[in-house]
């Protein structure tokens, strides 16, 4: 609705200025630094996008906050790059500012997270992870190893009202639904960090004498709960079974320690990916809408053989 | 009749029932819950998680009343713990011998010394160049994070150091060292402004700064003093609170917690406008806090109502305790005639 | 002088009681105020004047009693009830907001508006009007707080004129006046109570009650002593009424006392040359000798506040040298004065004398405590006994060293203030309208104190706006005019007001 | 202590005299002024070094987004300084205008017209507004507290309303957020216009009505305030209404910004409006200030947030410690400007 078309022009007239020589310039807007998860992501794509590899690259992060980030969306308009990418930190909201870039014949990656709108022309293809799905494999894991007999499970949610939180509890949900063996006894914030992990861990603990898995919307909170658990005086892995999604290094870690069960992966290394779309579409290619990355998971065993060559 | 009459008066009574109320609820839930038992040789029970949880906010409201008490604020507290974390644990991280008391020892000195600049820092902006200490130690807590995870590079720095660990988790005569570290820094305080004159002198520089100075009171090296104490303390919540997780997480070390330690300080009865100040006020909001968090788990509060229950907690304790109610309820109980609002001349 | 008393009052009091904690404020007093009177309320600091003015006008709620005012029976909510009834007050201490302007000051809450918004010209012009009217001649754009504590009075004042008032309440307003404001400020109320308006007037001055009041109102520890006319009542009487037993004082007050010679041959204690500070005092020459007391005397606004600060270094001074004791020194802040045993009291004790949460015995220990530093904590032992001895010395009510000073009664703030410097054994003690609001017995005591300290070897620097009190003290008089030191001459009987006054007409040339 | 250092040097400044007749009328500019032309001054500056810096950084589409982006800040901004002029503080205002946005997004996806649903929003804010002020006034409790616990109070609804974000599409609320071109890349919005609005009632209020005056007393000494018979409570009370009605307000711009009801928006808010507040001059201790000011912090704010976009080449660590510095020299700077004239 807004397609001011006047204002189109910067987008090709400067961007000669701007970027120089013949590297493709990109904005980039990151939601933040909230996590290891989110730092892997950001070095993936900065390391990527390099001059070397013929990108000029605006990156700027958001710190979480959804102004900031259609502040940066305009910004890069103004500026006069030739692609924006960005990692929308709420799904809802985007209509206006992407009718922009549209306007300014700028095209629109969105990367990790996807945006909900009903015009899909506003962007061009959508590459990460789907959390409802990654939910769901956990859930159907714990279902098939664990849940052949009667088990209770308590949930460690990532930050409430956040988009991976709502997905991931929901996919777990449904996964395991059809299971009358698995019970979820408590389910409580931990904001995704450590310190919240085993805060919560330990009422949980207090709260529940027979507690049997613990699943924990990332690896973070997972690492906080196994530090509670070890406070409590039972062995993670153990008495109390730990399932997680991400797969960062740490995570891993505790992972082939036999401390965490099982580890759904979230891959952040979005970067390559990335920068192949752009050179696709830079060449006058096309790419698919949406483009999920392939997203392993590791039980201990396989998380001893990956563990060598993790990147994060 | 007249002693409960006396006691309900106490400023502080209020804020422990609510302590007493939070226990009680989770007693219900769980009824295990105020057990402590011995296990592996210390004491083990939620009335322990309480008083380890505890150390952390406490340390950090610790500073911050005596910041307060000047008029001042500290938001930087949060940042400064990140910072601790950071620098501590970077440096045992990559030290050879991560788990020798000599490296956590001189990692620590050196997270000290690193929050002392900040500390100084922050006094100067205040006291010297005279501006808004809400705004000054905005400085501090937007760029702090930003130094926390330059030092660690972005990275959440996980280390394994026995010495390091035991600070939060371990326990000495069965009680928890972070416990014990915290309950020696607030004693030692307490003594200090209590038995020198530096209690009574930040009181005068908060309530009436022009005069205080023109008594001659050192008010701008006293103003001075309370940032660098606070940020000092603010370090050692900081090494708690990484030693807790044995991580430092720069973006969620302290996160919010300068809002937890200014309500513990309020609710404990210090003013905002400085002044006259509690430390035991302190320690009773920190404890209605800090129980608070615990019981919010235990009684299992639905994830999306628990911002209404703390609004809810907060609302009724502060009402209970503000002047009019109290005097509306001992009015109740008297039946006497009212009794004129003070208005001091 | 009188006009026809109208017999029915506007305002009735009957049995006011008042408790705060520890203290019977008022025990059940009986007031009356008649239309078109000039009706003085008098007593000791802290018999209970301020807190039946706030009983009155709803500052203060009542414990029992009952109050009529123009013959309805009405309980204030506050301040803002009373004056919407007529009531308009001036409360004891300067209650105005120093952010503001001084046209806001006076016209807060009545400003001037034209289609329902304000007309700052119009305001601005009334308040130029209102502020006329006490003879003040100042910008009413400039900011209250440029302006020193006699200017904020009358400022106060002036806003009390605004509202059409039935009935006027001054509580002390001449405190920090000299004769000329004074005067001036009587012939106003001359005025209004000629039209009808009837006035409370608080003042420690005698001579002031006398030459204003119709009637005469003593309270004592709260409790009524009796109404009468000034023609039954001679001042001796009256002061008996109010301290509860006759005293000499006033034969003391008017006597002059005996001057001990000064022995000007030494090193002075305190030796100022050139020094001055653009924009407040024009460089001045001023020795001060131990034992002397040197007066300063002016007109409002003359500088004598400005003076004596930078004798204590609370302000700095851009030009000229100080010697202490032959010596050099730096005087840059409060505590280089206090480091050099020079201790000042300040004219505005609300905003820079007393740290109104803190007890009587903390605000009295300050000095001595910020003389030793933080760390070495005054010893309870010693604090108690300074305490006790300030408290008896000069006659603290309550005598209560856990009273918090805030609480006090303004007469009482300004002896713990007192207090505060004299515990500190100072060489110089540098007083700004020391007797500010002082009842006459204290104010008696507190000459002969400083008198006595001053024979004991202490420096003394007195600034008064009562120029009588400055003569009857001083060995040496230095006079200001336009923020200049005009003149400085040595005391003795032929020095009368007249002289002095005479001094500051001519700018220092007639003498 | 420098607030002391002032008010004692407030006193020293030079007056026309009351003995002589004549009146010497210096032409000094008003003491008050000071910390907002420190603003403007470094304002400018850094809109210099920004255009020197970054190609297309002066350019009419830029300093349009400026005002555009951060038009619900504004209006935050100036309801939060009418609180801060008393002396208060509001840290509610993040979530409130969370919840407003929550409101009416969930208004608007149960079929209710924007009539009812704006109004509602903006009622709702005025509503924990005026919860506050009877806590602050009625109660005593301490506007910090008030304000947090309301702060907990709207999250904990906005969560409950609103567990998902859901996205808006009355299109009232999208005309809202419409940019009306102006030429040479200016535009501006509905959201645009409102908050300038907002900012014009407001400076209007609290310079040309008795209430805005009697703000600036409570300010400057509330319990003289109340012995000059003014009316204290009812303005205190009003005060927080005001900014409750503005973080509602600035809901619905923020609405339009994002065409989204979200729970976690305007996390932290409340500490920008407050840094805007003081950075436009506003004194935290009450009593002095202006609106004017307010807006140009809040632009302040803007501005560094472009800077570091345009830079374009910082980490995440980076991004705060170049905010932090820049608010720290930002600061300084106008601390200086202001001693300097003293
Ligand atoms: N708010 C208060 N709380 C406690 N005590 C108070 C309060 N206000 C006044 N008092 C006490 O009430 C008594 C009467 O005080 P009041 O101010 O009325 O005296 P006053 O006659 O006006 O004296 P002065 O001449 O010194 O002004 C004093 O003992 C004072 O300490
Ligand atoms: N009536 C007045 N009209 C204008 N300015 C005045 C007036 N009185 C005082 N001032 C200003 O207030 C400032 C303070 O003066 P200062 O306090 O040194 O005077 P003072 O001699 O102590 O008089 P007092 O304390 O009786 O007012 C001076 O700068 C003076 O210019
Ligand atoms: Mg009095
Ligand atoms: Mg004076």
């Amino acid at each position: 609705s807004s397609g001011d078309d006047k204002t189109a022009d910067p987008g090709s007239t400067s961007s000669e200025g701007s970027s120089g020589g013949d590297a493709i310039s990109v904005g980039f807007s990151q939601v933040g630094a909230e996590s290891g998860w989110r730092a892997a992501n950001t070095k993936s794509i900065q390391d990527t996008l390099t001059k070397d590899a013929g990108f000029d690259l605006k990156f700027s992060d958001a710190q979480q906050k959804q102004e900031n980030q259609i502040q940066a969306i305009r910004s890069y308009i103004a500026q006069g790059v030739q692609y924006i990418a960005f990692s929308p930190v709420v799904e809802t909201g985007w209509d206006a500012v992407l009718q922009e870039a549209k306007a300014a014949n700028i095209p629109v990656i969105l990367t990790d997270r996807a945006v909900d709108t009903a015009d899909t022309s506003l962007y061009v293809t959508f590459i990460g992870s789907d959390f409802v799905e990654e939910g769901k494999r956990v859930g159907q894991w714990v279902s098939d190893n664990l849940g052949t007999e009667p088990i209770n499970v308590v949930e460690l949610q990532g930050t409430t009202g956040s988009a991976p939180a709502i997905d991931r509890k929901q996919g777990f949900e449904d996964a395991t639904k059809d299971n009358a063996n698995i019970k979820i006894i408590a389910s409580q914030t931990g904001d995704f960090t450590r310190d919240g992990g085993k805060k919560v861990m330990e009422g949980f603990l207090q709260a529940n004498p027979d507690i049997d898995v613990v699943y924990a919307h990332n690896d973070d909170m997972g690492l906080g709960a196994i530090e509670a658990i070890e406070a409590a005086g039972k062995k993670p892995g153990v008495d109390i079974k730990i399932v997680t999604i991400d797969g960062v290094k740490d995570g891993m870690t505790a992972l082939a320690d036999g401390k965490i069960n099982y580890i759904v992966e979230c891959n952040p290394l979005l970067g390559p990916d990335l920068a192949k779309i752009i050179k696709t579409l830079h060449d006058g290619g096309t790419v698919e809408p949406r483009i999920v990355t392939q997203d392993g998971a590791f039980d201990q065993e396989q998380a001893k053989a990956a563990l060598p060559d993790r990147q994060y | 009749m007249t002693g409960l009459a006396q006691l309900t008066r106490h400023r502080l009574f209020w804020p422990i029932v609510a302590l007493v109320v939070l226990l009680l609820a989770s007693t219900l839930k769980s009824h295990s819950f105020l057990e402590v038992t011995v296990r592996d040789g210390h004491l083990y029970g939620a009335p322990i998680d309480i008083l380890r949880r505890s150390s952390i906010l406490l340390l950090v409201a610790l500073g911050m009343t005596l910041v307060i008490a000047t008029r001042g604020i500290d938001l930087s507290v949060g940042a400064v713990m990140a910072i601790a974390g950071a620098v501590t644990l970077t440096q045992i991280a990559s030290s050879p011998d991560p788990g020798a008391v000599s490296t956590v020892a001189v990692a620590m000195l050196t997270g000290l010394a690193v929050c002392l600049v900040i500390g100084v820092f922050n006094g100067f902006l205040v006291a010297v160049l005279g501006i808004q200490p809400i705004i000054a130690t905005l400085v501090i807590m937007t760029a702090g994070r930003g130094i926390a995870m330059l030092i660690t590079g972005g990275q959440i720095t996980t280390v394994t150091s026995a010495p390091y660990k035991t600070l939060a988790s371990g326990f000495w005569l069965g009680l928890p060292v972070a416990a014990l570290i915290a309950g020696v820094f607030f004693a030692v305080v307490a003594l200090v402004t209590r038995r020198t004159a530096l209690g009574v002198l930040i009181e005068s520089v908060g309530i009436n700064p022009t005069a205080s100075r023109l008594a001659g009171v050192r008010a701008r090296t006293i103003i001075w003093t309370v940032y660098v104490l606070c940020a000092l303390f603010a370090c050692i919540a900081g090494f708690l609170q990484s030693s807790n997780i044995m991580a430092a997480d720069s973006n969620n070390a302290g996160l919010f917690i300068e809002l937890d330690a200014i309500l513990a300080v309020v609710i404990g009865g210090t003013s905002l406008a400085g002044g006259k100040f509690s430390l035991t006020g302190t320690l009773v909001g920190v404890l209605v806090i800090t129980t608070l968090t615990l019981s919010i788990t235990v009684i299992g509060i639905p994830v999306n109502a628990v911002s209404l229950f703390k609004a809810l907690v907060v609302i009724v304790v502060c009402l209970l305790q503000s002047p009019v109610v109290q005097h509306k309820l001992r009015a109740r109980r008297r039946q006497a005639a009212p009794v004129p609002v003070e208005v001091p001349a | 002088m009188m006009t026809e008393p109208n017999t029915t009052p506007i305002v009735e009091m009957t049995g006011i009681s008042i408790s705060f904690p520890g203290v019977k404020a008022l025990d059940g007093v009986d007031f009356r105020l008649l239309p078109g009177e000039v009706h003085a309320l008098m007593g000791e600091n802290g018999a209970g004047k301020s807190t039946l003015i706030k009983a009155l006008t709803g500052v203060y709620g009542i414990d029992s009693g009952r109050i009529v005012v123009g013959g309805v029976d009405q309980v204030f909510a506050g301040p803002a009830e009373a004056q919407a009834a007529g009531i308009s007050t001036v409360y004891q201490e300067v209650n105005l907001t120093d952010n503001l302007s001084v046209a806001e000051n006076v016209m807060l809450g009545h400003e001037i508006r034209r289609f329902g918004l304000i007309d700052w010209h119009a305001t601005r012009k009334a308040a130029r009007t209102y502020l006329k009217a006490l003879n003040l001649d100042i910008d009413p754009k400039s900011s209250l707080s440029s302006h020193s504590l006699a200017v904020q009075q009358l400022v106060a004042i002036s806003r009390a004129m605004v509202v059409d008032a039935r009935v006027l309440i001054l509580d002390e307003p001449t405190s920090s006046l000299d004769s000329d404001e004074v005067a001036r400020l009587f012939d106003v109320i001359r005025t209004l109570r000629d039209q009808g308006v009837a006035i409370l007037f608080v003042s420690h001055f005698l001579e002031q009650i006398y030459a204003i009041s119709d009637r005469i109102t003593v309270l004592r520890n709260g409790s009524l002593v009796g109404e009468y006319t000034p023609a039954e009542l001679p001042r001796v009487e009256l002061v008996g009424k109010m301290i509860g037993r006759a005293l000499e004082v006033l034969t003391e007050l008017e006597g002059r006392s005996e001057r001990a010679v000064v022995d000007r041959s030494g090193t002075p204690f305190m030796q100022a040359i050139g020094v001055g500070r653009r924009g407040s005092i024009e460089p001045f020459d001023l020795d001060i000798y131990p034992g002397e007391i040197v007066g300063l005397a002016g007109l409002l606004g003359s500088g004598r506040t400005e003076l004596a600060r930078l004798l204590y270094g609370a302000d700095h001074a851009d030009s000229g040298e100080t010697l202490v004791s032959g010596q050099a020194v730096k005087l840059r802040n409060p505590r280089s004065g206090l480091a050099k045993s020079i201790v000042f009291s300040s004219e505005s004790r609300k905003t820079e004398g007393i740290i109104g949460d803190l007890t009587v015995r903390e605000n009295i220990v300050l000095g001595l405590q910020a003389e030793r530093g933080w760390m070495r904590r005054v010893p309870r032992k010693k604090a108690d006994d300074v305490v006790a001895q300030y408290i008896e010395a000069l006659g603290v009510r309550p005598a209560n060293p856990d009273a918090i000073a805030g609480n006090l009664s303004g007469g009482n703030q300004q002896k713990v203030l007192l207090a505060r410097w004299l515990a500190t054994a100072p060489k110089l003690l540098i007083l700004d309208e020391p007797t500010r609001g002082i009842d006459v017995g204290a104010k008696a005591e507190i000459q002969k104190l400083v008198a006595d300290l001053a024979a004991q070897g202490m420096a003394v620097v007195f600034i008064s706006a009562e120029l009588e009190e400055v003569l009857r003290l001083s060995h040496r008089i230095a006079v200001l005019r336009d923020r200049h030191k005009v003149a400085e001459l040595v005391n003795s009987d032929d020095v009368t007001t007249d002289v002095v006054v005479d001094l500051i007409a001519s700018g220092g040339t007639s003498a | 202590m420098a607030t002391d250092e002032m008010t004692v040097k407030a006193r020293k400044q030079p007056e026309p005299k009351l003995t002589g007749a004549v009146h010497r009328s210096r032409p000094t500019l008003d003491r008050r002024y000071l910390p907002v032309l420190g603003t403007v001054v470094v304002l400018v500056l850094m809109l210099i070094i920004g255009g020197s810096r970054y190609d297309n950084f002066l350019s009419g589409r830029v300093m349009a987004n400026l005002l555009i982006n951060n038009s619900f800040l504004i209006v935050v901004a100036v309801g939060m300084t009418f609180v801060i002029l008393t002396g208060g503080i509001d840290l509610s205002v993040g979530a409130v205008l969370a919840l407003s946005t929550c409101i009416s997004a969930w208004m608007f996806v149960h079929g209710w017209p924007a009539y009812v649903a704006i109004p509602a929003a903006i009622l709702a804010g005025a509503l924990i507004g005026w919860a506050v002020g009877v806590m602050v006034h009625v109660f005593e409790i301490q506007p910090f507290i008030a304000t947090l616990a309301a702060m907990f109070l709207a999250r904990g609804l906005c969560y409950v309303i609103a567990p998902e974000s859901i996205p808006i599409t009355d299109p009232t609320i999208v005309k809202l957020g419409t940019r009306w071109d102006l030429g040479g890349g200016w535009a501006i919005t509905p959201s645009g216009v409102i908050a300038l609005a907002v900012v014009v009632v407001a400076f209007v209020t609290l310079h040309y009505t008795r209430f805005g005056r009697t703000v600036y007393a409570i300010g400057g000494g509330e319990q003289s305030a109340r012995l000059m018979g003014l009316p204290v409570a009812r303005t205190k009370v009003l005060v927080y209404v005001i900014s409750g009605t503005c973080a509602g307000l600035g809901g619905l711009l923020f609405a339009a910004f994002s065409s989204s009801g979200y729970s976690l928006t305007g996390v932290g808010m409340e500490l920008d409006a407050i840094a805007a507040v003081v950075i436009g001059g506003t004194l935290l201790t009450g009593g002095s200030g202006f609106v004017l000011g307010s807006v140009l912090g809040v632009l302040v704010l803007g501005l560094i947030q472009t800077i570091i976009t345009f830079e374009g080449t910082l980490s995440s660590w980076w991004t705060k410690i170049v905010i932090g510095a820049l608010l720290l020299v930002f600061v300084i700077l106008q601390r200086l400007l202001v001693v300097r004239r003293r």
